[in-house]
Order: C-alpha cells, then structure tokens, then sequence
C-alpha cells in the first residue's frame, strides 16, 4: 500500500479525468442527493427551532383566590416557583390584567374600567412556565391542587392541538430526514454501481495479470473518496449560498421565526455533510468493486 | 516438471465439453506448440492454467502446486508467474500502450526506476517504438496484439502462454516475434504457445501438442507434416 | 415502425432481461425519485389544505356601539353582509360574548356575572368571515369606517404573522417540490445515460451494420418506456399503502389537521406521477443515446 | 466500377499517417487481396469505405456515390450495400449466434420467414452448426470469427468486405472459408479481403494490392512470390 501510494494517486486522477462521464455523473449525483439532504436538514432544524419556540411560549394562567391576602399571594408564588419543572413565574397583579383585557375593547369612547368602576372582577394570577413545554399539562394539575389556588388556565385544548401538531411535524421531518437518507445512499450507491459496472472489463483483466484485490481497490476507493468530496463541496457551497441569501432577504421580513445563525451549529450540519458525501463515495465503490473482484 | 494436466476435462455451464481427459507434462524451459482446428480447446487449456476457469475433473499442477486447490487469496500470486498473450489482446483502453505495459510491473511490485528502463525496452522489442503513448483503439489489429506479447514478456514470467499471437500479425512481424519467444525460452522460460500458423510450426522441430474436440490426439516432436 | 413493432417489443423485453443489473438500476431510481417526489407533493398539498383551513378561520370581530338600538343593528348586519367579500357574519348578543368570557374564568365558586351584575360592560357584536382570508384586513378596515361600529377587531398582529408563515410555507413547498423535480429529472437522466453510456458499443456497431438512429432508439424507447412505468408503479404502490395507513392511523388523532381524503385528487396524483415517470424514462433515453449515435 | 479510391490520405486525429495518397479501382465482381505488414493501412482502407472514417484528403465513390459528401441520413442504407467482417468481429454481447446474424437482416427489413430460413442457412456454411443459440462469450476465438463471416454475408452483399477473416483460423477452416467467399464472389459480390496470410493467397492468382506504410507499393494479379 505505502510504497505503491504515490501511483494509486496518480492512478486515481488519471482514470477520473479519462472517464470524464463516468465521474461528472457521479459528482453530480453525489452533488445532488447531498444538496436536498442538506436542504431537508436545514428546513427541519429551522422548523424544530420554530416550534420549539412556539411550544416554550406556552403559559399557565394561575388565577388567585381572591381570599388571599399580599403575603399569602407572595407564599403561594414561592410555591409556585419552588415546583419541579417550573421555569419562572410572574406575578400579574388584577389591575394589569384588567388593563390587559380593556385593550380588547379599548376606544376612545369610553373604557371597561369606567363600566366597571372600581370593582375589578378579575382576580390576581401568576403567568408560569414550564421548563420542558411538554410537561404543562402535568404542572397544570399539580397547580390545581395548591391551597389558594382559584383556577389554573391553559388552553388546554389549543396546547393540545399545537403538541399534536408539533409532534407530527417532528415525525414527519424525521421520517423525511431518514427516507432522503436512504434515497441519498441507495442514489449514490447505483450511480457507483453502474460507473464501475461499465469498468468491469478492466477490472477482470487487471485480476487476470495478477493484480490483488486491494491493488485494484485502492485507486478506487481514491477516486470515490474524491468524487464524494468534490460532489459534497459542490453541494455544500451551495447550500451556504442559498442559506446565506435566505438569511439576509428573509431574516428581517419573518423576524419572529428565527432563523438559525448559530455559525458552530451551522458548520456541524457542513462537516457531516461533507462526511456523508465521502463515506458514501468510498462505500459505494466497495459493495460495488466487490461483485467483480470475484474472479 | 513445470506444468501437469492429469485427466483433465473442462464442461462449460451450458453443458459444452471443451476438454475430455487431458494429460500431458512440461518439463521446465520446453517449448511447445498447441495445434488443433477451430473449437479444439486450445484457449480452455490456457483459461484452465491462468485459473480463469476451473476444471470439471482431474488435476492440474503448475510448480508442483495444485491449481484446482488453491486458495483465493494465493490466485494473483499464482498467476504472476505466468506472462499471458490472450487470444482477444485484453488490454486496458484507458491506459496508453506504455501504461498498459507497466501495469503488468507494478502488478509484481516494481519500482518506479524498474519500470521507466524495462517497459521501452519491450516496447521495442516488439517493434511499438513510438507508440508509446496510443490507446488501444488508436492502433492497428496487429499493433494492439503486440503490445500484448510485451505486456506478457516483461516481468520475464517463468512460464510464457501465447494464445495466437501472431493471428494478427504478417509473416515478417511473425517470425521476429517468433525469434523473441525463442529467445526468452532459451533464456529458461517454458513457452506454450497456441497457433494455427503452420509456417511457424514447420521448420522449428519443436514439440507440438495436437487437440481436436477436446482430445489430445498427437504429441510429438516432429515437423509439420507428422503433426497435421 | 409498424412493421418492426413486434420485433422492438420484443427486443426491448429481452434486452431488458439481458442486461438486467441496468434494468434494476434504472427502475430502482426510478421508483426512489417519484416515491420521494411523491411523498414530498402529498405533503406540500397536504400542508396547504391544512394552512387554508387556518386562514378560513379567521374571523373579524366588529362590535356594535352600544348606543345603537336593535333594528340599527340589524341594519349594519345587513350591511355587513353585503360587503363585497364578505362570506357570513354571525351575529353575537352580548350575553353570549359575556358567557363566553366568563368560561375563561368560571369557577365553582362564583362567576364573573355575579360580580358585573346586571351590568353587563360588554357590547354586541358580529362575527365576520372574508370568502378570501387574504381580505381580511382590507375588509376588516372598511367595516372600521361604518357607521354604528364601536371597535374592529382581527387579530391584526396574529393575522399578520399567520399570513406570513403561511406565505413561507407555500413558497418553501413551492421551492422544493421544484428543486425535488429537478432532482429527479437529472438523477434519473444520469442513471439512463450511464446504462446507455455501458452499451455505447452496442449502439456503434448497430450503426456500422447499418442501422438506422430510429432502428436502434425504438428499442431503447420501449425499454425507457418500460422502465420509467414500472419505476413510478412501485412508486405509486408504495405511496397507496403508506398514505392509506396514514389516513387510517393519524386522522383519528389529529382529527382537527385534515388529510385529503378525496380520491378523485389522488388519483389526479398518482397519474401525475405515472406520466412522470414514463416521460422520464423516454425522455432521458433520448437525450443519452444521441450522443452516441453519431457515428 | 465499383469503387474508386482516388488520391486518399488519412492522417488520424493524433497526427498518425495511416494512408498516404492511395488510389486503386475495383470492377464488379472482382476478388481483391489487401495485403501489407502490420500497421501498413489495410484497416483503414476498410473503415473508410465504411465511412467509419473520414478521408484527409482525397475521394472515395462507391457506386458512384461520394463517400465523403454523403448526407448523414444516407449512410445507414449506404452502409447495407457492404457485407463487414471486422478485424475484431465486433460482435453484439448481449445477442446469440442466431440473434447477431438476424440482426444485420432485420436492419435491412428482412421478414421473420425469411430470417427463420436464412440465418441457420449461413450459420451451417460457417461450420457453427448447433451453436445458434450461444453467446458470444461462449465461443472460441475462431468460432467468432466465423459469426462475423456468417453476419458479413447473410444479406448477399454487394460488396464483401473483409478484415482478416481467417485470423484465427486452422488452416483447413481457414480453406472452407476461402472457398465460401470465392463462391459468394462468383456469384457476382465484389470482394475485398485483408490478410496476412500468405498460403491462402498463393494458389488463388487473385489480384493483390500491397500497401507498406500507408502507400500501395504494388498492385498485382500476381503468385504470392512476386507480391510480397
Ligand atoms: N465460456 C464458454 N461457454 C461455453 N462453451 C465455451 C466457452 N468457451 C469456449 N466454449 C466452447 O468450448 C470449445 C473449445 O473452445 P476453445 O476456446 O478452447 O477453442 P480453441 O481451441 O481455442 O479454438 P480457436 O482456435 O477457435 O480459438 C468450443 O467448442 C467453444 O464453443
Ligand atoms: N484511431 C487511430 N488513431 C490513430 N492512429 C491509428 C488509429 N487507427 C490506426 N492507427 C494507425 O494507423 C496505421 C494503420 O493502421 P491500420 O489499422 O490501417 O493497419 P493495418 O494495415 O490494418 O494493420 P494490421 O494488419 O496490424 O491490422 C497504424 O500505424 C496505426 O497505428
Ligand atoms: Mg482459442
Ligand atoms: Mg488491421
């Protein structure tokens, strides 16, 4: 192997320069199929960041026995707060919520305060929220149960809802995920399949002069490792670009879905990339030399 | 003893017998003819002895090892000891005619420095000078067939197996490469060469081995008209 | 043609046979890219059927100023519905929107009427939905300026980033069923041109015998026929099955996201894809055998 | 006359001079030899009047028809006038025996009746009796060989064309074929047949045109003793 290294190289580029259909095919299939793999990871990563946000902007309204004094208000608070799984707590005290609820009404003409008059109806309560969105529901009951505690809302119904939706959105870009995997490999692996299935002759002729097998590999394995990259850098520079472009044109006009800029993230999802392309380039040429080494 | 087909036949999967109860002995360095008419099964002894198929009976020895028995990973090693000219050339058409040369060199493991010296030397020999770097599909029939017989001489084979070679080639080009085989058989190499060229056979007074439908059916050291 | 047809026929099937690695290559791409273009139109149709229904809910709310009496308030319903754009309003008594809030905060205890009284502070109002949702606010500020309406409401900030998200949505299923097209036009064009390309001296001597370029094509089209059918029948096999146990498993569970049931749809899908499929096959035997049939 | 090679050279796109200013005529019937060293032109004659190749410089009528300003559309139906053995048979792989010989008819438009008659015609004139259903990769060397023969003549051609057709032929194979092709020929085929193979050449007092180094050196009706 080492001694032979620098003329498997040579040997590597020259074959893929003479077989120019051979390797343009296989880099852009490689190019392809890792491109719509990347854009399929970025979509999902983008969406799971979206609904993440969506689901920790989840809040449970815990309405405030109207019986307790400040400082039983305050002990009921700490409670909530020393909860396990409870991110934060917020006091909102019965006035600001009737301000809250006038801004649904609210008119020049006249206030909801003024028709009410000092009598405000609605009680103190406490916005909290979860630490993992998905365990509202659970924190909700156990509220429910605390001494003081006038009625604990949380669109049950609308959280519900949004984790049914939110979990099938998850399914599916995994599901997705896994099937352009697959794609991506089987695609990949036919392309390899049918460039050295066109060679096979050569390859049969190389056996019969002596050749071993791993002589007859190594250049190329070289050149699967070489189209996968060449084809995943294709794929990857585009993708920058594309998600580049998104970045500035989109970022500002939907600025409350936020967009992965995270650059250490965004490399991770570059690197595997590139990863996959030259593992597939190499493991395609395997299970595909070997059917014809066999001789 | 350097080659021994013991009773050897050969059924092809479609049920074609190419070779029926075969056996005959090469001492080292010999020189021997295989004649016979068209479909004799002249290729299917070569293809039986470079291993490319396997016998349905009977043994075959090459340097006392049993090729029938051998193991998978012993089979390029084997075959390194034999320099092979195929009846249908076999030559990578990728590689030009000095790379499809080299090829057979780097094969056995030679050195960069080895194969720059040895390759133009064989290219000349069998008159390609200046082709050294066609491909295949840009020479002539004859041309093509000699880059063959230089890739099988030049790692100087212990056993050379010509399949034909000279199919392609005039009768001046014939009897140079005819010179060289002698040559090299001189020099020690065992030389099994397959040929309906009686001319060639002729006036060598070299042993020739006569098959027809798969059957050894003359053996003998003799000139042309005893042989067919 | 005519009268060499049966003899392509059977030309095609046998060297379909023959060079079966390339025959199981080329169908097995075939059958990925329509699978995968077929899960991905599924979806995207899907998604747009789910984000419509969104849309249609939305709803303006216009509240009645409470100085207008019950016929003038008939009249600026009337005049609600003859809108141009507007689809249906809905009429809602006070009482109603009162116990409607008073769900958010009921009790056991004591309800929110109890402490308003008789006093009900809430104004009548209508419900309004726009044949188009994307009228919504064009609509929402004419009713603004009409006489008798107290305050319109629509949700303006909500309406807005729905509106966008859902812009989002159609564009990025626009983009990549597009891109996911073009994939597998190329993919599957790569993959005949290899097949073609490892038979391109079948094709040279077919020239040097004599053959004419429409001799050799008839076969070849037969065979990308063939394999282009086949392909996008696997496909459309597999897209039956998993679609079908899609309805059977999730619509029940996430009855409010609802799945295309209508089989006249789906059948306009599955032909889609089969024609695809067939156009592929042919097309791309096409464009991969000119190259070599000039000879 | 049948064809007319007036003034042609071929320089091959690497630069090689493979013809060099060669003009010869051939009447209607006539059986001509091509003769020459290997890379002397011989194949290249043929492929031009194939029109595989293009000639540098210089014309080539077949029938009176230009070779070289041919329309593309033309040249299938040029090409079925030529009956082509190939110096290497370039038979379809993935075709029979059978199938290659029916296919060189159904190119032509021949009915399947005539294709069921014909085809094991010819293949019993080639000495492949039984071996219709084989595929290329099944035969020997000179069994090929005799499928391109087989497909050269199967559409009585009017002109034979043939690129060392015995070269891998025993000798009395080898006669069998000649005597083919001198029957074809009296038949009223025009035939031209590349070889190197003296013996064949000799005894037959056909016309013989020798090229060397891509002239014609000498063009005879001559006993191989004066040709070469
Ligand atoms: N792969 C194969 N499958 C089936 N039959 C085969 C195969 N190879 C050769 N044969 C048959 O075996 C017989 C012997 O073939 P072989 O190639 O050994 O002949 P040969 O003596 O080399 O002939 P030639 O001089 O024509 O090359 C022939 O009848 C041939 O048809
Ligand atoms: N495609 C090509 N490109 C470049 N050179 C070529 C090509 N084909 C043939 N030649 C060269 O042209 C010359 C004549 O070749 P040609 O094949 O006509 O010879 P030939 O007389 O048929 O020889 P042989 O008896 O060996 O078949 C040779 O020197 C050959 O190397
Ligand atoms: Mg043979
Ligand atoms: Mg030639």
């Amino acid at each position: 192997m080492f001694k032979n290294f620098g003329y498997f190289i040579r040997e590597a580029g020259t074959s893929l320069s003479r077989n120019r259909l051979l390797s343009i095919a296989t880099i852009s299939t490689i190019a392809i199929c890792i491109f719509i793999l990347g854009v399929a990871l970025l979509l999902t990563l983008n969406a799971n960041r979206f609904i993440d946000q969506l689901e920790s902007d989840l809040e449970i309204m815990v309405f405030v026995d109207q019986e307790l004094d400040e400082d039983e208000t305050a002990d009921l608070g700490d409670l909530l707060e020393s909860t396990p799984g409870v991110q934060s707590v917020e006091f909102i005290p019965r006035d600001k919520a009737l301000e809250g609820l006038e801004d649904k009404f609210r008119s020049e003409k006249y206030t909801l305060r003024d028709t009410v008059g000092k009598d405000n109806p609605l009680p103190d309560s406490f916005s909290v929220k979860a630490e993992q969105p998905h365990e509202v529901v659970k924190i909700a009951q156990e509220i429910e149960k605390m001494p003081g505690v006038y009625k604990v809302n949380y669109g049950k119904e609308m959280v519900e809802r949004l984790f049914s939706v939110t979990k099938l959105v998850r399914i599916i870009s995994m599901v997705l995920i896994l099937l352009l995997a697959f794609a991506a490999v089987f695609l990949i692996a036919t392309t390899i399949r049918l460039a050295v299935f066109s060679r096979r002759k050569e390859i049969y002729l190389m056996k019969l002069v002596g050749a071993t097998d791993w002589f007859i590999r190594w250049p190329f394995f070289l050149e699967g490792i070489i189209l996968g990259l060449v084809g995943s850098l294709i794929a990857i520079g585009l993708l920058v670009l594309a998600y580049g472009s998104l970045l500035q044109n989109i970022q500002n006009a939907i600025f409350f879905i936020p967009l992965i800029e995270d650059s250490k993230m965004l490399t991770g999802v570059y690197l595997s990339l590139l990863g996959t392309g030259a593992v597939l380039g190499v493991a395609g040429t395997w299970f595909s030399l070997n059917r014809f080494l066999d001789v | 003893m350097i080659v021994q087909f013991y009773n050897v036949s050969k059924t092809y999967p479609n049920g074609v017998k190419a070779l029926n109860d075969v056996s005959f002995k090469l001492d080292q360095g010999e020189f021997v003819f295989l004649m016979g008419p068209s479909g004799a099964g002249k290729s299917t002894v070569i293809k039986l002895m470079l291993r490319e198929e396997i016998p349905t009976r009977g043994q075959i020895f090459i340097e006392s090892r049993s090729v029938v028995r051998m193991q998978k990973k012993e089979i390029p090693f084997f075959r390194r000891s034999m320099g092979v000219v195929f009846q249908d050339f076999k030559l990578l058409e990728n590689k030009t005619v000095s790379e499809n040369i080299a090829f057979a060199m780097r094969v056995v493991g030679a050195g960069n420095q080895e194969i720059r010296q040895r390759v133009p030397q064989v290219i000349k020999m069998v008159g390609l000078d200046g082709k050294n770097d066609r491909f295949p599909s840009q020479l002539s029939g004859g041309e093509q067939q000699r880059v063959g017989i230089a890739r099988a001489i030049v790692n100087r084979p212990l056993i050379l197996i010509a399949d034909e070679p000279t199919g392609n080639l005039d009768i001046d080009t014939s009897m140079g490469i005819m010179e060289l085989l002698y040559d090299i058989n001189r020099a020690g190499t065992t030389v099994i060469m397959a040929t309906h060229a009686r001319e060639l056979v002729k006036d060598s007074y070299k042993r020739v081995i006569t098959l027809d439908q798969g059957r050894i059916i003359s053996d003998n050291e003799a000139a042309i008209g005893d042989a067919i």
